[in-house]
């Protein structure tokens, strides 16, 4: 029964295939399939059982946010930039937000910083709960889900009460955020860590020492560490392959220089490891949200003044902020000729790479049965890759 | 970063160098210097990831204006340096290096900068493929003189009943509608 | 894989027999949070129509839309906004930016309708279920978009002040104007309680902008007099503003944008010399011939605007000057000399000829203008003081507020003494009372209704009893007498009765009723009645073809008499009786003569 | 003039109202410019209503008038217009004068109601001078709005 995980890197080049030749079947997953991260879908070349081509097709979610975001108000974009990355819009709103900070010379007050922290923690933990129960759904693991969803529901029942949004929190205003934690909030924050804490050792039992998903998972879409730069792979993909890098220790934004982590990594970035790091993560990100809620001051403004947002000009000038997604790089490129809307917005999803290139050469070679699993595995989200 | 900045207008007559943050610097080089200059930063000087690639369009000067931006990992104990290079391609003729055998993922970039701007880049894969805009007929999306509310107003209907009144203007026909223009 | 790896997931069956996660609707409710995002509410009260949410909004998902119930009235517009929920994506910007604080959102979230129309509706006037929802979003307590309180103007000190006749208000720098002018939504619900209806949002934005040159067109465009009203307007628009409808966190009222101050910046930046870089010139001259009697505000406007189309204007004054009550009715402290003759310089600039010392009825009568002019503008303004009419009120030191502020213009002695009294609430006993303070005096300030009622500024209130004036309410004229006791020639005593407030018709204002017994008497050195003022009237003979009503002459909506070629306005037949008033009826009368002369109109 | 009946009490009224007209004829002919001219002759064709309105209750042989008095500004009491106005007389001399009138008016009427034995009589008088004062707070409230703005 033992099964010897194996690494093998497929192809750089794509095989030079005869569609005509009546070898291959031309099979399309997605882009409303139940193993399809969202709204994609995969052109797939298949011999017999196993995939020798793929492309990967996006726009089904395109909504060139880009271009909208040139022709509103600088606080405009502000409700517009959550909606890129949908179950995790908060990294959005804040390298949108710092980016105009940077540029407009704007410090924010250190209450602000310290929700800010708190409310991109508490969507990390909340994208890797919905994650995890995608991952072992594409394996036939279903249980897992509906208990992580659920988990997922609590930290939303959370952003509800500090933001008043569930999906959309809107939180995260260009100088700071738009209130104070309400009465209790805090408490509510622990008791629910503690709650998910105690799901997680379940989901830990019984997702990771399953013989199922370990047979499944491990030596699925193996990453090779000299990968991780040619594709400009980043966040636990990258991490899972012995590379230490991660955006909040690396730059040191917001109140991460004064938390207590360290970047997890792991040795071998195939799906079984990805997902063992993503789940330390979980408990790394319900570790630190512990500390927020220890080290937050009780007191003080949330929000720098800023000028009338209606005639809000922003000086001259470039910047690229980006943050530590649970996907990886998460970036906003923000021009400004110093006018009231934004000369161009470009954002730098994680999935850009992982879901397209990465994706597509994985794939070569994998059994169809694996598709879903390998593509959840690298955590992808089309709609950063669209905008 | 000093010395970053010299060698590279040295080498790569690269000017305008810019800190914006100490891990964020700026620079402009002509594009047909580019590629190389891309390829000595991964190269030699440690700048081995490419964070996006993307143009903006400044149709005052009839440019677009490319920006690579590469991550040097290593700089400043293990915390990195980020180095975002410019480059002015001719808006009427826009044709740039591609640099797909330099990162795996670039000619996703190529891709989407000829569909959104129609900037060519010879030698991409698949440069000429649709990428997001399925079915597309009008001109590349992104750029400034593509006005997409003229567009969204052409092709889709208002909602009917829809209709708003200014206070001002209101105000003027309901108290004094005789005043002169 | 080892043996855990095999019985491990058959943990999953502890949990078969726990409670589900799930909401049983309808048999348990799941309200929202008490910040939740849901259905907006409006005050409808509180709204003012400014529109600044569908400003905001970026989905364009608010429409302003007129509400029956609803009749615009100085600051509210009468619209109120609508909201699509096809297009909302409630963000709350429109909640955070609202000036007013009447928008909010209540915590609802369920509303399933098989009718898509209904899910864009008139919160606060369409009814709701949530309508008067406590919970729900509300922006937090020190979150605001926009900024509450104006940039402060720098004045002097009032111990200072009263020194001399220096200038108050010192005016804003280049920084504070914009910054202040940041402050404004460009909603245009002021533009309505403008008497001369100036596009103050234009002007504003050229604040804003730095444009000066475009700030000065545009105030030229209705008021050619903005150094005066850049200081002594009546400011109705700053009551309007919307940006002043709110409450900050203390429950006090937010500041309006200082659109006066604006006004000033703008006059102030532009030397004389620039002005005809930024304003038109006059047309070629037509031919037609205008008298303009009394050179006031609204005269001068007349005859700036009738000059700007080319008609010949000759303005006859009784005065020395030219300003009307701009120059001798406000004192200098409030408008200085030199930039009320900026004002007048850019309007003689044009070619208006001004004949000074000219008196109607005495110099000059309407008849024999009749023949000489192609028509007339009458803006005589209100020249008698009325008296205390009470009895004694011939006294020698019972003096008159007006021609104590016009004898301070000519730099007369006004001999006031040292006690003085000033009778009235309006601005011609603020500005009395503060000019006397200025000559030394002690100053008593003695009205018959409650501060509240006073006529005057609150502001000119406010400052002329910090200047040190004793502030004398609800106190009805009873007397004056001959005084008593040492220098009793140069003395009077003025006797009142203090009175409370009676409500005694509903709708009404409160009526002073004398206090049994309540009698108060105070000698004077001077005695200072600014009750009111009554038009010199006396010049327009019963055969000149004007009719008169109440001491008014009759005019119709373009300020025309019932004599064709004449127009008449100002304080003359303004109830308003304001200087912007005035410039209102003088730019009215100019165009409909326009109209005349072009014989667009019989 | 018999005014202990209601044929008398009318006579009363009509000649006081005449008398009314004849005060303001009076002050016409003294006024020596339009303003003045025009305010009195309004306000002498109010009084001529007040004849024929009267007149009008002599030939119906009933009183047509409301009862309610309007409230007293308090105006009449303390303003200071005893003499006779002359030439050139301002809108508050005109103004205060009529206030005056009226007040005596209504003060008359008043006296003669306390006085008056019988009920219809004294009913008549009552709604007379309920109509004086009426009248008198008309002026009440030029005087107030007009005149005396700023007091």
């Amino acid at each position: 029964m033992k099964k010897q995980a194996q690494h093998i890197v497929p192809p750089a080049e794509r095989a030079n295939l005869d569609l005509d030749s009546g070898k291959y079947l031309v099979m399309w997953q997605g882009p409303n399939h139940p193993g399809i991260t969202g709204n994609m879908s995969l052109r797939l070349v298949i011999e017999g059982d196993t995939v020798v081509d793929c492309e990967t097709h996006v726009g089904y979610l395109h909504r060139g946010f880009e271009k909208l975001m040139e022709r509103r108000l600088w606080m405009q974009n502000f409700p517009l930039v959550c909606r890129i990355a949908v179950p995790e819009p908060d990294f959005n709103e804040y390298c949108y937000a710092a980016a105009l900070e940077e540029l407009a010379g704007i410090q924010i007050p250190d209450k602000a910083v310290w929700l800010r922290t708190l409310s991109l923690e508490m969507i990390r933990l909340a994208s890797f709960l919905m994650w995890i129960g995608g991952q072992a759904g594409a394996f036939g693991h279903g249980t897992i889900g509906q208990w992580t969803v659920t988990m997922r529901d609590y930290v939303l029942d959370l952003f509800e009460e500090l933001t008043g949004g569930r999906i959309y929190h809107m939180f995260i205003i260009p100088g700071g955020v738009r209130g104070d934690v309400p009465p209790g909030f805090l408490k509510h924050v622990l008791e629910t860590m503690d709650i998910i804490q105690k799901n997680l050792d379940d989901v830990e039992l019984v997702m990771f020492h399953n013989v199922v998903y370990k047979m499944r998972a491990q030596g699925l879409g193996y990453i090779p560490p000299d990968w991780i730069d040619h594709y400009g792979i980043t966040g636990p993909n990258a991490r899972a392959a012995g590379v230490t890098r991660d955006l909040r220790k690396d730059l040191g934004y917001l109140a991460y220089p004064r938390l207590d982590f360290q970047p997890i990594t792991g040795t071998v970035s195939d799906a079984y490891e990805r997902s063992r790091l993503r789940l330390a993560e979980m408990y790394q990100s319900i570790d630190l949200i512990r500390q927020i809620v220890a080290n937050m001051p009780s007191d003080g403004p949330f929000r720098e003044k800023l000028p009338n947002p209606l005639y809000w000009k922003i000086p001259a000038g470039e910047t690229y902020v980006a943050a530590e997604c649970t996907r990886g790089e998460y970036g906003f490129y923000v021009v400004s000729d110093g006018s009231d809307k934004p000369r161009r917005v470009a954002v730098r999803g994680p999935s850009y790479t992982h879901a397209v290139s990465v994706m597509e050469r994985l794939v070569r070679g994998v059994n169809i049965a694996d598709v879903a699993g390998l593509m959840v595995s690298l955590h992808t989200y089309p709609p950063e890759v669209e905008r | 970063m000093i010395k970053l900045a010299t060698e590279l207008a040295a080498r790569y007559g690269s000017r305008g160098w810019h800190n914006q943050r100490p891990d964020l610097a700026s620079v402009q080089i002509d594009l047909s210097r580019l590629h190389d200059a891309l390829a000595w930063l991964k190269d030699n000087m440690g700048y081995t990831h490419l964070s996006f690639m993307t143009a903006i369009d400044n149709i005052e000067r009839g440019v677009f204006t490319l920006t690579y931006t590469l991550r040097n990992h290593a700089w400043n104990d293990g915390k990195g340096h980020s180095l975002m290079i410019h480059a002015d391609v001719d808006r009427s003729k826009p044709e740039v290096d591609s640099i797909h055998r330099l990162w795996g993922q670039a000619w996703t970039y190529q891709r989407e900068m000829k569909e959104w701007y129609g900037i060519d880049f010879p030698g991409s894969p698949r440069v000429d493929e649709e990428f997001v805009l399925e079915g597309w007929e009008g001109p590349p999306m992104m750029r400034r003189d593509f006005d997409s509310l003229a567009y969204s107003d052409a092709t889709y209907a208002e909602r009917p009943g829809r209709v708003s009144h200014d206070p001002e203007t209101y105000m003027k026909e309901k108290l004094y509608p005789e005043a002169e223009a | 894989m080892d043996i855990k790896d095999f019985i491990a997931p058959f943990a999953v069956w502890k949990r078969a027999f726990e409670k589900p996660f799930t909401v049983n609707k309808p048999i348990d409710e799941r309200p929202g949070a008490p910040r939740y995002r849901g259905f907006h509410i409006n005050d409808s009260a509180r709204c003012v129509g400014c529109g600044t949410c569908e400003a905001i909004c970026m989905n364009k998902a608010i429409d302003l839309v007129p509400v029956d119930a609803l009749k615009p009235d100085g600051g509210d517009s009468g619209l109120r906004p609508r909201v699509d929920y096809g297009r909302c994506c409630w963000c709350a910007l429109c909640v955070d930016i609202c000036p007013s604080g009447s928008l909010g959102m209540s915590n609802e979230y369920l509303w399933v309708d098989r009718d898509p129309e209904v899910f864009r509706y008139t919160p606060g006037v369409e009814a709701k279920p949530w309508d008067g929802a406590e919970l729900g979003y509300r922006r937090a307590d020190g979150y605001r978009l926009l900024e509450e309180e104006r940039v402060d103007m720098p004045e002097l000190d009032h111990h200072e002040a009263v020194k001399s006749f220096l200038e108050l208000v010192r005016g804003y720098s280049r920084q504070q104007a914009e910054k202040e002018a940041d402050r404004c939504v460009s909603c245009g619900v002021c533009v309505a309680s403008c008497p001369a209806h100036m596009d103050i949002p234009g002007y504003i934005r050229a604040v804003r902008e730095g444009d000066l040159e475009q700030g000065l067109r545009l105030l030229y465009e209705t008021n050619p007099f903005p150094e005066a009203c850049g200081r002594i307007c009546t400011h109705l628009c700053e009551a309007a503003c919307s940006i002043g409808s709110g409450r900050s966190a203390d429950g006090t009222p937010t500041d309006p944008v200082a659109i006066r101050w604006l006004k000033r910046y703008i006059a102030d930046q532009v030397e004389l010399a620039d002005y005809g870089k930024a304003l038109p010139r006059a047309e070629a001259p037509t031919g037609r011939k205008v008298a303009i009697i009394g050179a006031g505000p609204g005269g001068l406007a007349a005859a700036y605007y009738l000059a700007l189309l080319g008609h010949g204007v000759t303005v006859f004054e009784k005065d020395e000057a030219a300003g009307g009550m701009l120059r001798y009715g406000i004192p200098e402290y409030r408008l200085p000399y030199p930039a009320l003759d900026k004002d007048i310089a850019w309007i003689t600039s044009l070619g208006v000829r001004i004949r000074y010392g000219v008196a109607m009825g005495k110099d000059l009568t309407l008849v024999s203008l009749y023949g000489d002019y192609d028509a007339v503008f009458l803006s005589t303004g209100l020249t008698v003081a009325y008296k205390l009419d009470v009895p004694g009120d011939k006294h020698p030191r019972v003096l008159d507020g007006v021609a104590i502020l016009a004898a301070a213009t000519r730099g007369e002695p006004l001999g006031l003494g040292r006690k003085v009294a000033v009778v009235g609430g309006g601005n011609v006993a603020m500005d009395a009372a503060r000019t006397a303070l200025r000559s030394g005096a002690e100053v008593d300030i003695v009205y018959r209704r409650r501060e509240v009622d006073m006529p005057a500024d609150p502001e000119e209130i406010m400052e002329a009893k910090a200047e040190g004036a004793i502030l004398i309410p609800q106190a009805i004229p009873l007397e004056v007498k001959p005084a008593e006791g040492p220098d009793a020639a140069n003395k009077a005593t003025f006797v009142w009765n203090l009175a409370e407030m009676v409500q005694k018709e509903p709708g009404k204002r409160p009526v002073p009723e004398p206090i049994p017994g309540a009698v108060v008497e105070k000698t004077y050195d001077s005695i200072i009645a600014a009750i009111g003022q009554g038009p010199d009237l006396s010049y327009v003979a019963e055969g000149d073809g004007i009719e008169i009503r109440r001491y008014k002459p009759v005019i119709g909506p373009d300020g025309r008499t019932s004599r064709a070629t004449v127009f008449a306005g100002g304080d003359l037949t303004n109830d308003r009786k304001d200087a912007i008033s005035a410039i209102a009826d003088g730019h009215r009368a100019a165009l409909a003569m326009d109209r005349l002369f072009a014989g667009k109109e019989a | 003039m018999n005014q202990t009946d209601f044929a008398g009490a009318l006579e009363l009224a009509l000649a006081r109202e005449e008398a009314a007209v004849a005060f303001y004829e009076e002050l016409l002919g003294m006024a020596s410019f339009a303003a003045q001219k025009a305010t009195l002759k309004e306000f002498r064709l109010m009084e001529e209503g007040h004849v024929a309105m009267v007149q009008s209750m002599q030939t119906k042989g009933r009183v047509n008038l409301s009862p309610d008095a309007a409230v007293d500004l308090g105006l009449a009491r303390r303003l200071a217009a005893e003499e006779k106005p002359a030439a050139g007389m301002s809108y508050q001399q005109i103004l205060s004068a009529a206030i005056k009138k009226e007040e005596r008016s209504g003060d008359l009427y008043r006296d003669l109601a306390a006085a008056a034995v019988d009920g219809e009589i004294h009913l008549v008088f009552e709604r007379l001078a309920a109509e004086e004062s009426r009248h008198k707070h008309y002026f009440e409230e030029l005087y107030e709005n007009e005149v005396s703005r700023d007091n």
